[in-house]
């Protein structure tokens, strides 16, 4: 999309075409760019949405890459703007800019086994890579996608866990902490990090690509050092605050990046020498 | 081959003497240019930047240290600045008009310096067309400090007290009047048509005289020699937690700071027009919203670390992130601390040189 | 043996809470109590202790609608503990800022709080549907009064740049001839206000008591001068105490002023009016003329009209004020001693009090505040006692709102009645 | 209150909002229907006042405590931290007539979901927060100082020019630092600003040779600076 080109502030206008509840506080949009163009993204960028009056905030691509001329935000309401949005009905506009942030290092580990650890909304910036990886299947080695949030309740794209568990060679794994009474759940019960006793990685030629709450990624980088990954090899979308996404408010510095430009998707050698990283 | 010799000749042909007396004159020359005219002016003993309207010119008093505000930030960036208006699905950019020319006198070579250092951020691709705007039809008249102050220590990172380029034209207070250089060909369009006697080469003399003894006040120093290893080893010194003790948190020094750049973007709806207006204001790393996320998270929620924040940033990692140190050693985020944190004793004090 | 009772909490569209509990027996009142509801602010008490140059921007807070009458008094009561002098102009400008606070008040008196009952709506709000213009042009009358208190007190409410010795900050010349324009074009919006309150049916009635105003040579006074008694008598704020007392009722956190061996007595625009008609400015005579009132204005209804007059004679004085230019010296640091210090003037709704006693520190160990509200509200329930009688034939609700009609005509503010006040009717 | 100061604004906003109680302004009784907003001023001292504001609260779903009173309250509080029935009888001489408790701001009482600080409060602010309001979603006010808009503005500092006490450094910005531009020192207003540090303004007075004296009053006005600040 080359909207703005000269004025990066300036976002152009987007359709919600459609609406689906994923939870009781979670909303996926697709969106269709007025002017007609496709918004050409990677896998693990993110835009920015206007809901004019109330402000900008950022949010990752969940859609497929591939799919070209409309593409879905995932939204928790949490504050101002998500409220508004919440209030949104299809049909209605929306300001977009980007997209903007280095994607998932896809090309780079190509021939690698993949594993992807999600919590929470963290599935988000990953369902873009599950459905590249289904795309683009022989690229990749074995991939197994750990995936854990609070309740059940608080899942997210479960309608489409029976797809990728059908993409060859792909293993869903799923956790919760906590069963609410009269809830029909079969799968573990934990941290998502217990989940990685399940994978037995090849750890030179395997890739780890986590998103998740700030402390479920503390814990789980520790985990997967301890287990012998190799830090250049494991990758965590940060999430900062954000007022412009092109390196010129500074709020999502961390040390001497940018999260907007030189991430979100950091390996942990990167992170690794910097301040203020985890809370 | 261009040998000092030269340069010196050179330097003298494009060096005028403008008398005391002519500087009204010569800022009026500027106006009736067209320029609108930003100077320093006295008030109730301190010295700031006002625009001067033509009548006006006798209150300009370039004989000053520092202003408290950074007189270029805040000509390029704003404290408060609408980007742009929405109304009806449609989206309005207010830029600055490029027909409106602005000149500036009498800033100081740490803030030209500093200037430079913000335009590394803000045309940084993507470049930012709101301060690119200002910056083009912006007029630079810099001024080579004659005096320093207990506060001043650009001579640590060469950013004063004399400037070398980054200017149009480059005053010097001599002891008849100001030596003019000029530095571009706008510089040299602004003097063409206003008369004033070429410089000699004892004026040239005069003014590096003058330098030496303005650098010869300056008594702060930052040893900057390894400076990015000894901060980034120092990211967990107790002297962060001390330091939060003392700070108030009030963020005076972001906004003094010529080099401080990060901003907040708020809506709000004009009530009487029914738009919307995008509009950022300056914000500062030293505030707790600073760096908020959504339900209460906080990356930097202790204000030690938010401390640790602005002066690795000024020492540390500006210089990965745009190839030169954040801080030009103007002394305002000292000056105008209220708690008395300095920044020099701050990297002393983690060098080891000072207790 | 109670008959009836008819509970009127809250008496809306006045400032601030309080309640009128009115006991008739046999078509007369046997008993009526002007309460206060909302809670006292103690604020002499916590000024105590503090320093007196504090005092102005303090007693501010005591009232979000005559702010910058405290202000004025609390400045002028520290000045006379401190013996400062002020030059001319200084003590024009105040002045200027006072009429600005004027303006407002009665502004908002006219237009949002009697306006309705006279027009027959329960609020100006919900006038706005049919008769936009006239909220439109009571909006724009508070509007300008603002502006003018911006533009010299630095904030419309709750004033800054007033201090003891001064102004911090004299106004800004830049802004001089708009706020003149706009005072200027205000002018025919306030003559449309005497046409429109000169319209109003008002009640037949009248009462007669004394009447206090500031008085001073030459002037309309308000900022400057000495109190002065519709009985002849003058007195100067240091001797206030001697004509002025106080009791407190058991029923009320205001407490009841009593004007030595007179009695109640009424402070305000109409007590202004009364005696000091002569010195008002020909515009402002014209409109009294225009609206056919002349003093001594006896019904309190008619309050409303002399507000609207007050308007003409603040905007005509703050031109000129203005027009002779506001650049005023800055303060001198004062020098702080023990002393005693009072200072009297005319608070939108009358005269206000302000009086302190400093240690020689310059810290307030003693600090005595009477309100217009407070000095009025013996003398609005004495006119409750006469109203009664001559209206018995109205039932409850009419009753209730003449009363709250007459409780606003007095335009209490209660939130600020320092000792400060719902119709509760019980018939017997 | 200040909705009779945004004057025309007020109208403007009215388009989109329904006024359902409005005291001040008019005759209307408490309405026994939900509320979707109620914007309550002053601070709670006894104890009707305190059933009132629980009442209010029951029947609204966003509450807004507007004004230094209802945030903090305000100059009011300064009396709490003098004895019980001290400040009463100063005043009057027959207290036990006089029905007040110590004053607090609401948050003492209910649950509060937004804030508009100042005394008075901000014009701007207010307009912001209804529509914010009106479009359904929470009303902001941005996280700075007062001191970050007074050197916006281009002020000398009063404290460091003048030796003045100010509370700029630890309260809410969003008055455009009125005071401090008219050259007066901030009284704090607004209130503390969460994250700054009140112990260490209260340091650099003492190293500026302040009396403690002086310093105490200072630190007692609006709020006290030691309270979790209602922001
Ligand atoms: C790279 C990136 C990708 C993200 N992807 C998603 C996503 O796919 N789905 C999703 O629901 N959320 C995502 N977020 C978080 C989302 O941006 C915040 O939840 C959102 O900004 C909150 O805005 P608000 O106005 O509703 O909240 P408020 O709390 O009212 O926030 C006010 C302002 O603070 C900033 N802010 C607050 N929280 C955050 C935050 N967590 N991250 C960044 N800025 C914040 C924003 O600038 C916002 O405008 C992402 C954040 C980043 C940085
Ligand atoms: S850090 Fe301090 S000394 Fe350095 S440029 Fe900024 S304000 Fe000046
Ligand atoms: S020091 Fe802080 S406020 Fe200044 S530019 Fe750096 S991050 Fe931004
Ligand atoms: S400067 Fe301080 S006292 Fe003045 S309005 Fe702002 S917060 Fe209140």
């Amino acid at each position: 999309m080359s909207t703005g080109f000269e004025n990066p502030y300036v976002p152009a206008f987007a359709k919600v075409v459609e609406i689906k509840d994923e939870n009781p506080i979670t909303k996926t949009f697709k969106l269709k760019m007025v002017n007609g163009e496709a918004l050409r993204f990677r896998p693990g960028q993110f835009d920015i949405i206007s809901y004019f009056g109330v402000g900008e905030s950022a949010f990752s691509i969940s859609s497929s890459p591939e799919e070209k001329d409309v593409f879905e935000n995932t939204v928790r309401k949490v504050g101002r703007v998500t409220t508004a949005l919440f209030n949104v009905k299809p049909g209605d506009m929306l300001g977009v800019r980007g997209p903007y942030g280095k994607p998932w290092p896809l090309e780079k580990v190509v021939g690698n086994d993949l594993i992807i650890i999600a919590g929470g909304m963290g599935l988000a910036p990953l369902r873009p890579v599950i459905h590249y990886i289904a795309k683009h299947r022989d690229l990749y080695g074995a991939v197994d996608i750990l995936y854990g949030a609070r309740t059940p309740g608080d899942m997210i794209y479960t309608y489409e866990f029976e797809s990728w568990k059908n993409i060859p060679n792909t293993r869903l794994y799923l956790t919760v902490d906590y069963v609410p009474p009269n809830t029909k759940w079969e799968h573990d019960v934990g941290v998502v990090t217990e989940l990685l006793r399940y994978v037995k990685p090849r750890m030179r030629y395997t890739s780890v690509f986590v998103c998740g709450p700030e402390i479920m990624m503390k814990f789980t980088a520790q985990l997967l050092l301890r287990m012998g990954f190799f830090p250049s090899e494991v990758f965590l979308s940060l999430e900062r605050r954000m007022k412009c996404g092109i390196g010129k408010c500074g709020h999502c510095q961390i040390g001497y990046k940018y999260v907007c430009k030189d991430g979100p998707v950091f390996n942990l050698e990167e992170i690794g020498l910097l301040p203020d990283v985890i809370e | 081959m261009f040998i000092k010799e030269d340069a010196r000749y050179w330097k003298l042909e494009m060096s005028f003497v403008l008398k005391r007396e002519e500087l009204p004159h010569f800022s009026k020359h500027i106006v009736s240019k067209g320029y609108s005219l930003f100077a320093p002016v006295k008030k109730e003993g301190r010295s700031a930047f006002k625009k001067i309207g033509e009548d006006h010119v006798d209150e300009i008093s370039l004989d000053y240290i520092r202003t408290t505000m950074p007189p270029l930030k805040a000509l390029l960036i704003p404290p408060k600045e609408t980007l742009l208006r929405i109304k009806d699905g449609r989206i309005e950019e207010v830029l600055p008009n490029p027909a409106d020319k602005i000149a500036i006198m009498g800033v100081h070579p740490c803030d030209v310096n500093a200037m430079s250092l913000l335009e590394r951020v803000y045309t940084d691709r993507p470049e930012d067309p709101y301060f690119k705007a200002r910056r083009n039809s912006l007029l630079i008249i810099a001024l080579n400090c004659k005096s320093a102050d207990e506060y001043c220590f650009c001579t640590s990172f060469g950013t004063g007290p004399s400037l070398d380029e980054g200017f149009d034209l480059l005053l010097t207070d001599l002891d008849e009047g100001f030596l003019v250089e000029v530095g571009s060909r706008k510089g040299a369009e602004l003097v063409g048509d206003f008369y004033m006697p070429k410089a000699l080469s004892t004026d040239l003399m005069e003014k590096d005289e003058t330098i030496r003894r303005a650098k010869g006040m300056i008594r702060k120093h930052v040893n900057t020699a390894g400076i990015q290893r000894i901060m980034t080893g120092a990211l967990y010194n107790p002297i962060w937690n001390e330091l939060a003790g003392k700070c108030t948190g009030c963020g005076a020094c972001n906004m003094v700071c010529p080099t401080c750049f990060c901003f907040n973007v708020v809506d709000e709806i004009e009530l009487d027009s029914g738009s919307v207006l995008r509009s950022r204001t300056w914000d500062g790393c030293l505030l707790w919203e600073y760096a908020e996320v959504a339900l209460g998270g906080n990356f930097r929620r202790d204000l030690s670390a938010r401390i640790r924040q602005f002066v690795n940033h000024k020492m540390n990692y500006w210089l990965n992130q745009y190839g030169a140190l954040g801080c030009v050693g103007c002394g305002r985020c000292i000056e105008q601390c209220p708690a008395r944190i300095d920044i020099t004793n701050v990297v002393a004090r983690l060098r080891g040189e000072l207790l | 043996m109670v008959d009836r009772t008819v509970v009127y909490d809250y008496i809306s569209r006045v400032e601030g809470q309080g309640s009128l509990v009115v006991t008739i027996s046999n078509g007369k009142v046997k008993d009526a109590k002007l309460e206060i509801f909302e809670a006292p602010r103690f604020f002499e008490a916590f000024l105590r202790g503090r320093k007196a140059l504090e005092l102005p921007e303090l007693t501010s807070r005591i009232c979000g609608i005559c702010p910058i009458a405290h202000v004025i008094t609390a400045a002028k009561a520290v000045e006379n503990a401190l013996e400062i002098s002020l030059d001319e102009r200084t003590i024009a400008l105040r002045k200027a800022l006072a009429l600005s606070g004027i303006m407002q008040s009665h502004a908002l008196h006219i237009y949002f709080l009697a306006a309705p009952d006279f027009l027959g709506y329960p609020s100006a709000i919900a006038a706005s549907k049919d008769l936009l213009d006239v909220v439109k042009r009571g909006f724009r009358l508070k509007m300008i009064a603002n502006m003018v208190s911006e533009y010299i007190g630095g904030r419309a409410v709750h004033p800054v740049t007033l201090t003891v010795g001064g102004f911090t900050k004299s106004p800004p010349v830049e802004k001089l001839d708009e706020t003149i324009k706009s005072l200027d074009s205000s002018l025919k919006d306030a003559f449309e206000t005497i046409t429109l309150v000169s319209g109003f049916k008002y009640p037949e009635f009248e009462s007669d008591h004394i009447n206090i105003a500031l008085s001073n040579k030459g002037e309309y006074a308000i900022t400057e001068g000495v109190a002065k008694t519709s009985s002849g008598e003058y007195f100067d704020s240091r001797d206030y105490r001697k004509h002025v007392s106080e009791e407190q009722v058991p029923y009320s956190n205001t407490k009841r002023s009593i004007f030595n061996g007179g009695g109640p007595f009424e402070v305000g625009p109409v007590a202004r009016f009364n005696l000091n008609y002569d010195l008002l400015c020909d515009a402002a005579k014209e409109a009294a003329e225009k609206s056919g009132i002349r003093p001594p204005v006896k019904n309190p209804f008619k309050s409303t009209i002399v507000r609207a007059i007050e308007i003409i004679q603040a905007i005509e004085e703050m031109r000129s004020i203005l027009k002779e230019g506001v650049n005023v010296p800055p303060p001198r640091k004062p020098k702080l001693r023990q002393g005693m210090g009072t200072a009297l003037t005319e608070a939108p709704r009358g005269l206000l009090y302000h009086s302190y006693v400093l240690d020689r520190e310059g810290n307030v160990s003693k600090a005595d505040i009477v309100t217009p509200t407070a000095h009025n509200s013996w003398r609005i329930e004495r006119d409750i006692y006469e109203l009664v009688p001559l209206v018995t034939h109205l039932d409850d609700n009419s009753l209730r709102s003449l009363l709250g009609m007459l409780v606003r005509a007095y335009d209490p503010c209660i939130s600020c009645s320092v000792h400060a006040f719902t119709v509760r009717l019980i018939r017997e | 209150m200040v909705l009779v100061h945004l004057e025309e604004s007020l109208l403007e906003v009215l388009k989109y909002a329904e006024l359902k109680y409005f005291r001040m302004v008019s005759d209307d009784d408490l309405p026994n229907e939900p509320l979707d907003v109620a914007v309550v001023e002053g601070a709670v001292t006894n104890e009707e006042e305190a059933i009132m504001i629980k009442k209010i609260r029951r029947m609204s779903k966003f509450l807004v405590a507007a004004g230094a009173c209802a945030v903090t309250g305000g100059l009011n509080a300064i009396k709490n931290i003098s004895p019980e029935g001290e400040v009463e009888s100063t005043v009057y001489s027959s207290p036990e007539h006089v029905r007040s408790g110590k004053a607090f701001g609401l948050n003492e009482y209910v649950n509060v979901d937004a804030y508009l600080y100042g005394c008075p409060i901000d014009r701007r602010e207010l307009i912001n927060t209804l529509m914010s309001l009106v479009m359904r979603v929470p009303p902001y006010i941005p996280g700075l100082t007062v001191c970050m808009e007074c050197k916006m503005n281009g002020n000398e500092c009063v404290f460091l020019t003048r030796g003045e006490l100010c509370l700029g450094p630890v309260t809410v910005g969003g008055c455009s630092a009125l005071c401090p531009s008219n050259g007066v020192a901030c009284e704090g207003c607004r209130g503390v600003l969460k994250g700054t540090n009140p112990k260490g303004l209260e340091l650099a007075w003492t190293n500026a040779e302040i009396s403690p004296d002086l310093i105490r009053l200072k630190l007692r006005k609006y709020s006290d600076v030691y309270q979790v600040p209602a922001r």
